[in-house]
């Protein structure tokens, strides 16, 4: 399956996202979420973007937490509301909310 | 005629939010979900729980005795009850040392033909490939 | 285009997952699908009417009214309201409350379902 | 014997945290105590008269009425209830509401403050 | 000070316990806390058994989940909502709802 | 004429939950509390951000733009300008790599004269032993 995980939280706390292994995967971070896509703890990224899979977050929520594209990683990609409609509808299948 | 197949993943342990008995409820209602659809059409709901999820399963829950509200350990039973498939990981009950002595297997007081299924989290991702959506609490 | 459910059922005034979730079904109807809001749990407070809107608290009458006249279809769970004390003579015009089974009758048929538990 | 303020902030019907806050109010009443429960943010839906009472659900107007007439002292955000549409005339008989200076001022000579925030 | 701290989560998200320490420290776990005193997980402990301070676990709060004294670790104290206002007035003079 | 003093910590980053708003609105409210006092009794709330709790400072805070929602930015100025005691903790300042450049530090455009003071642990725990109860948020 093609399997859209929405992270919400930065302390996650379920272990599920370390379980699956879809075919395809992708992690959203959104709300508290996108402290993991721009938050280092004593310099480390979070370990959710050492996952194999596609990483977005979500550009409002950022902006609401003072955070710029500046401060997110590499490998996250920045998306709107829009994005990830289209995310939801064209490159997944199902979806999570962790 | 047409079959839509939702599974349920309960994560999260009982009591400190409602959405473990919500997914219980939910699931329940596939059950009467007919009145909204053609002739012949249906939902199925497949019940996992995984994680720290597994402790919603505990036997002899006293909720209803010291909160006056209804215990998971009864929604599980009414689950059962509606014939919906219920999975548990196995190897998360492993983890918290728990067995099947544990934890509810059956309802055969309300006269419950399914059972709990203890399985490995590869049986759960089966199910999760085989639904047309995922819903998890 | 498609169906798209999104259900929520995480509430809190201030955990913003409903403001989440309504913007999100505005986004996709604005893209011409057609969605379907169900909310569950604390978040059946989204139907509530006459909610004052102080800026200091997620207020969604308004945009969800728009939406509403925009084809958004939001129904909230009876028994989760009744038990709070949220009655239909108190409910947003427009507004449906139905048992749990209407959420599942809305997946039937859904291309996609975004679930939002949590918490 | 002492005066003791409970702060309950967290609410969710099924968090259970208003549950054990009005558990522990009615036992430090008991036990001859000044109790004053403040409750703020989405724990004001404990304010809200006509929750019906199903089982699968908490449901503490009961309990809390009685405990009122033993004693307790239960005051509700006034701006987290208005904001959330819980209006004067929706609560229930007895039960204040004030804004947030009156927790400050119940916290002034208390003995001990129990701040249940959290979530 | 004397300080009396309520857990009532099994995954804490604050770390602010293991930086607390003052003269005296009771952790009281409560609602689903109380798996901290019950639960072993891979045969370990919970890390907050190990903390020193006075441990005590509400009943009520163990039977409404099904576990029973017999789950309860040994310096683990059970107590009833009574011996919780007790320890509040006569053993600490601070609590902090974690 | 007696003073009390209230310690409010909060603990957990902004916007998820209403926790740290109703923290910084609650602190404030003890400079109208007097109302329901007699004269001279005054009640003090210090506050002061400890773990993910320092997220909340960060400037630039766009939920009004975004959500209509007063951003907890703007809640940490009104606290200064009501001359509240506010606290960061410099270890977790440290820990997020984030300096005194990253957050709100004054609210000098109210006419503000208080600051937020950036402190070891050790001082928050001095305040924290100091006051007569403490709220964690």
């Amino acid at each position: 399956m093609k399997l859209a995980v929405f992270v919400s939280d930065y302390r996650v706390n379920v272990d599920t996202l370390e379980r699956l292994n879809p075919e395809k995967l992708g992690i959203i971070f959104v709300q508290n979420g996108v402290y993991h896509a721009t938050v280092k703890e004593n310099g480390n990224s979070s370990s959710l973007l050492k996952k194999s899979a596609n990483h977005y977050v979500l550009l409002d929520d950022l902006d609401t937490r003072g955070l710029g594209n500046s401060d997110v990683a590499d490998n996250v990609k920045l998306v709107t509301y829009g994005d990830i409609v289209d995310l939801i509808f064209n490159e997944y299948d199902k979806t999570a909310w962790l | 005629m047409a079959t839509t197949k939702l599974g349920f993943i309960v994560q999260r342990p009982p009591y400190k939010s409602e959405n473990p008995k919500l997914a219980l409820t939910h699931a329940i209602a596939s059950q009467s979900v007919e009145v909204y659809l053609n002739d012949g059409d249906i939902v199925t709901a497949d019940i996992a729980f995984v994680g720290d999820g597994v402790l919603n399963c505990k036997k002899d829950q006293k909720a209803m005795d010291l909160y006056k509200l209804t215990s998971t350990e009864t929604h599980v039973k009414m689950a059962l009850l509606l014939d919906l498939n219920v999975l548990v990981c196995k190897e998360d009950l492993d983890r918290f040392g728990l067995t099947e002595n544990d934890i509810v297997l059956n309802a055969e007081e309300f006269g419950a033909e399914m059972t709990v299924k203890v399985v490995p989290f590869a049986e759960i991702t089966k199910m999760m490939e085989g639904v047309n959506h995922l819903l998890f609490f | 285009m498609g169906k798209f459910t999104i259900g929520c059922f995480s509430s809190l005034v201030g955990s913003m997952s409903l403001d989440f979730a309504v913007k999100l079904a505005g986004t996709a109807l604005e893209k011409g699908h057609k969605v379907d809001l169900w909310v569950s749990g604390n978040a059946t407070m989204l139907s509530l009417k006459g909610q004052r809107a102080f800026k200091d608290y997620s207020h969604l009458e308004k945009p969800l009214q728009e939406l509403m006249q925009k084809g958004l279809t939001v129904t909230a769970c009876e028994a989760c309201a009744e038990a709070r004390g949220y009655h239909k003579e108190h409910t947003i015009e427009g507004f449906k409350r139905h048992s749990m089974d209407w959420y599942l009758a809305s997946a039937f048929d859904a291309d996609r379902v975004l679930h939002i538990g949590g918490e």
